[in-house]
């Protein structure tokens, strides 16, 4: 027996004898029916009939604006696995985008905006808006807030990369959207997606397609957007403080955080409640100590399964059909534009903090950039930037502060945003 | 039920101004509240340093990276603790999937026997 | 570099130079606006979005009967960390009860109460009543009906303590409550949560918050209320008595138990079929040996996940504008009551089945308030009360049998009571 | 102390006391209520409600349908438990008869017809067809297409074997049904349980449950319905045909595989997008390397989830009154004439492929079998049939490739039957 | 679709006896099955005792706690065989449910600490 | 909305027909592709066998059953590769939060690699 690599051994290949012999007996089956046809007098309908069925294949469908949208999610795809870009989002988002993308008729369920179909039946957890409140359950189950309780003054870095959010709504009314739509297109620049979601279900649902990918989208570019801005805004001397490490936090600050943090989050701004209360409920079933076993099943089967119905609906959101606009383009635009200002806007806050902190307890800036959240990817990044100017000065403890205050901060401004605007 | 009708410029920039301020005071109170709480953790803390007679000046020059290091330690030790009874003497669960070269096949009815 | 435990190290605290920069920063931030406002002529337009924003903050609706509730979730979440009280249930309502008392006003689809919000959508759940039905498929896929199958005839305090439920539906009857309401109410005294959220989201849903959270109480104070009850009706003598240790039992009568058990019950009491359908279900997935992996499924990711979101919606129901009434008050008084009389009706029908035994078998009839159920609590209960008086008899073995039992008996109870009162 | 296995320490079966003891006090009982009754002159009222209440039993409704139904659910739980045939079907399936067949009056939102029931609530993801791409999505994530990608020829013995669907799906309309009915009916040749739930669920939701118990019952019994047909087909010689191990598949190839076998089924069948369209997003994440947490979360929790619940209200909706109808029999009828023919077609086009290939690259006519799917139990008797005719030759691994190719090839037909019947 | 329209104490009395009873009686009945069960299972687990030539009475006096331990053990190596396939390598991740021989009984609230 | 109103058997043996043709139609081009993809991959293959110097036609008789032996070795060994961090004997799925004193750090994407 041959060496099965040698290709000279596949055979299907090399001779094509049964290939023809295929075809051969497709022809063969073909025969019985035209026979048939004829007899019965009724070879029109077989001709009418695959007619029929070939109009409904979505080759008959094809248009070029699918094939755009095959192309964006084979790339969401690909940077998802190749560059392993927030891979959890990206691959079930890209192939939400080709099952969305595949052109069919209307009538037979199929579609996500057709009632009664599968995907728009798995696809009302996102337009009812309870997908993001339990995802955010499972991120609070796996996030550890010691950085931030140990050095709270940190957190308004996480304030100040809000405002991204701010300056793009006000941004997008002046280029046309409704003030609706410019606050659902502002929370792109909050850099959290289900934050984004959950807004643009509320307040523009016609656009969330093209909001969610954005926000993902500029989420995984996180380590393309944000090193040049942080290095234009910073002196070489800036990027070389360091920064004294955390204290140790005792178990009791840890199951306080959520409670307190609930209760002043959301007395404040109560329409950040289903985001904040679910974020701070999973916080307080992980820290508790004493419901490990939910905490658990938080952050992993729930988080999981919801993740994938979440990442593949919304990629099948975007229908070719509604998603290749203008708006859509605008969106984009806006939501690049917006993720710059958060890290401008957290950088140069850490910078002015700085004027009222003595020596010895300035902050890295480098860290600001962080406060946008796209936990933890900002946060590495600003590790990464660090110790390319001083190779032994690790800022992601300090930078994950920031990180963990701006998923709290942007669902704060989303609270405000739909107080205001819903 | 919207707080604010927005058809100008004026509200349009008023809402924005208000949002990003509102932002800033509610992170800048849970600032104070855990400056505060850190302040009352750390006496309390201190106190029990000294009655349990350690001396807090000898150990005050250990580098961060060790402290750091002892920190991390801890940390991994503290949360293996409290799963110590959920996982006991367990390897790991091993996924039966098929694959051609593997005679234990997987498939809805053979995951379990 | 100082050891950074050292308070004097605690920059924020020690001098207020970072702080006062910052209120500068926010007075500076005013500016612009202040003056945008003056040179508009909108100085109104400011403070009056102001105005209108704080009347929708929880600071602006604040009530004390929101207070109120907050601390008892405070307290929910207290036990239940510190002392481990049902941990798994009182964490989770308790901060429930805190998400649902943060005051808010109504339109922004916040309130659980509000169609369309993320809370509603949720509690969805409990109010179709097929959440309870998930966890009795979890439970029995964790309970091991052993003890029971292999010493039969203490069942019947399963029975016996199932007339806490009967007692208090009178008394609910006697002071003002409807037949349906009464029912509900006295479903409390069978000490099983899922049931009572069951039964009162078919007979009075609008006492379910009180029910709930009435049932999950007692349940958490079992090791507080059983043990006087329990010693007063009891003689030292037979405080003493030890059982025989329980046989072996089979495989196959493991796997023949919940078929028997699912027909029987449900034969008689059709309408329990929800609850002990599911029951049994969990166990037959259990006990089969064949299905492991759906029993794994069903205690675990399944299980957890319905609790999370039982819990914090029934602790978010207890809306303090629809829960402090008289007539929670009055719940909470029967439940408490209801829990006493199903505690005596264990242990004295214990003594009335001696009466019938000879002797060697007799039974202890500490083991007859485990009848309530309060899986496992109960069964604790006899097992400590037991050892408090002969430290080397463990009943907590024998008491595992009127434990299962008395769920089994309760579900039977709410079948009925559903069949009368529906 | 005497030991406990002795039988004559069987108390409660030896002496008799303590169960009439018992006689006497539900005697006893019932005494005050007589005498209550007389004394109100309602002694009806006690009467007429145990009337009634015995009128809502199972007992009072029984009729000798529902036994004949509970004796099938107790024989799908015997195989599956003691044969360990598809015993996560069948336990949970025949359960599922056993709680659907106990006997009970409407209007107490117990049956899974009942609008409001929770089994009908449950039930709702089986008429609504997003069960089965749930668990579509799970086996993609377990299922390893290696085999099939390695030797891409062996795929047509996976179309072959769905010549079962389409005969059937005539005869079904020569006996009677209507098309979409036979279309449904035609299906269970598919052998695969989601493919035919769904395409029943949209095209004959009233044959639903015969349906299904049909597809299911088969793919049970495909070692007992799949030999003799194998046997009659073949020749001694072809049986014991060798066939080459096939190659090692690279990981490109693997992801590779989802993404276009997405588009290309799709494409040309875009209804059978729900099923396929998860099938491979499952397979993408479990080969992806990058999203291994959410296949594993799709394989396990979400999978057993969804199967349980499937098979439960799957079994439940074979409600005797509904389900023992003529229609039912004859679906039964041709179920199992469906599975011969798809048995038949792979085998035999096995053989007529290899007229086409030269010596030495030749099918094993008995992998044919294979290709009905019903993973991996066919897969496991062309196994087991070769090796009773060469103990060396392990057909198991080449057998796969038509067995996972099986659930394609079903999965495209039935988005064809869909598309032209729906 | 009541079975009963409940207006009167009598009638609420009636169908709190009426519950009462069906409970007990429910139960009871389900002693009956499982103590006949129990009857014929220990008959055919004695007849097998009394082929393997064991000697039922000298091992008669075994003292209970034993038998416990004995059975605990028995049941733990029945408990985790059938599970040997699922879980290669692993000793098996022991969900702590209650058994009448072990003291570490399940339940919602300790399965973890 | 559907395909073809069936109303006699031509149509629905027309449907028949074309119902078993698509399936065969759809599964041959996959086969081809895969076919094609094959030849591909296998050039790939063969041109990094020469490069890395193993003589092919040396190991061109390994008999069947060890070449099976090997791959599946060699599929196992990769296919636990993959999960190496995840879980391999691991006394305890060391779930990757972020804490301060630990770099390796939490979030949605590298909770796996
Ligand atoms: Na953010
Ligand atoms: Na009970
Ligand atoms: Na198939």
């Amino acid at each position: 027996m041959k060496f099965y690599l040698k290709s000279n051994n596949i055979e299907g290949m090399k001779n094509f004898r049964y290939k023809i012999g295929f075809l051969a007996l497709l022809l063969i089956s073909l025969f019985p029916i035209s026979i048939f046809a004829q007899s019965s007098g009724s070879e029109n309908l077989v001709i009418e009939s695959l007619q029929k069925f070939w109009n409904n294949t979505g080759l008959a469908n094809f248009e070029f604006k699918y094939l755009a949208m095959i192309v964006v999610g084979l790339v969401f795809i690909y940077l998802g696995i190749a560059h392993k870009w927030e891979p959890l989002l990206l691959v079930p988002i890209g192939f939400g985008i080709l099952i969305g993308n595949v052109p069919f008729t209307d009538g037979f369920r199929i579609g996500i905006y057709e009632q009664g179909s599968v995907m728009n039946i798995l696809y009302s957890g996102v337009v009812q808006g309870w997908y993001p409140p339990l995802i955010f359950l499972g991120i609070g189950a796996m996030t550890d807030f010691s950085s931030l309780i140990s050095n709270p003054k940190l957190m308004m870095l996480g304030a100040a990369a809000q405002l991204g959010i701010f300056v793009s709504f006000i941004i997008a009314y002046a280029v046309g959207f409704s003030p609706a739509q410019s606050g659902a297109i502002g929370i792109i620049g909050g850099a959290d997606g289900p934050t984004a979601i959950f807004i643009s279900s509320r307040l523009a649902p016609e656009l969330m397609g093209a909001i969610a990918v954005a926000a993902y989208s500029y989420m995984a570019l996180v380590p393309v957007i944000q090193p040049p801005i942080m290095k234009l805004l910073t002196t070489n001397k800036e990027r070389k403080i360091r920064m004294k490490p955390p204290r140790q936090v005792t178990k009791l600050e840890k199951i306080i955080f959520p409670i307190i943090g609930l209760l002043l989050t959301t007395f404040i701004s109560p329409s950040a409640m289903p985001l904040l209360g679910m974020l701070f409920l999973g916080n307080l079933l992980k820290e508790s100590g004493v419901t490990e076993r939910l905490a658990d099943t938080a952050r992993n089967a729930l988080l999981n399964s919801i993740t994938i119905l979440l990442g593949v609906t919304v990629g099948a959101s975007t229908q070719a059909d509604r998603f290749l606009t203008v708006d859509s383009l605008m969106i984009f635009g806006l939501g690049a534009f917006s993720f710059m200002i958060a890290t401008a806007g957290g950088v140069l806050f850490a910078k002015i903090m700085n004027l009222f902190l003595k020596e010895g307890n300035k902050i890295n800036p480098l860290i600001g950039s962080a406060g946008v959240s796209a936990v933890p990817d900002s946060a590495r990044v600003s590790q990464d930037v660090g110790l390319s100017y001083d190779k032994s000065n690790h800022l992601l403890m300090h930078a994950m502060a920031p990180n963990v205050a701006g998923v709290i901060g942007s669902a704060v401004a989303a609270g405000i945003l739909l107080g205001i605007l819903s | 039920m919207k707080l604010l009708m927005i058809n100008s410029w004026e509200e349009l920039l008023t809402a924005a101004a208000i949002g990003i301020m509102v932002v800033f005071s509610v992170l800048f109170v849970l600032v104070l509240l855990f400056e505060l709480f850190q302040v009352i953790v750390l006496k309390v803390a201190k106190k029990k340093v000294v009655k349990s007679g350690i001396d807090v000046d000898k150990i005050k020059d250990i580098p961060a990276n060790e402290i750091a290091a002892i920190s991390m330690a801890l940390y991994l030790y503290l949360d293996s603790m409290h799963d110590e009874e959920s996982n006991v003497l367990t390897i790991k669960r091993i996924e039966r999937r098929y694959s051609p070269w593997n005679s234990k096949i997987y498939g809805l009815n053979n995951l379990h026997r």
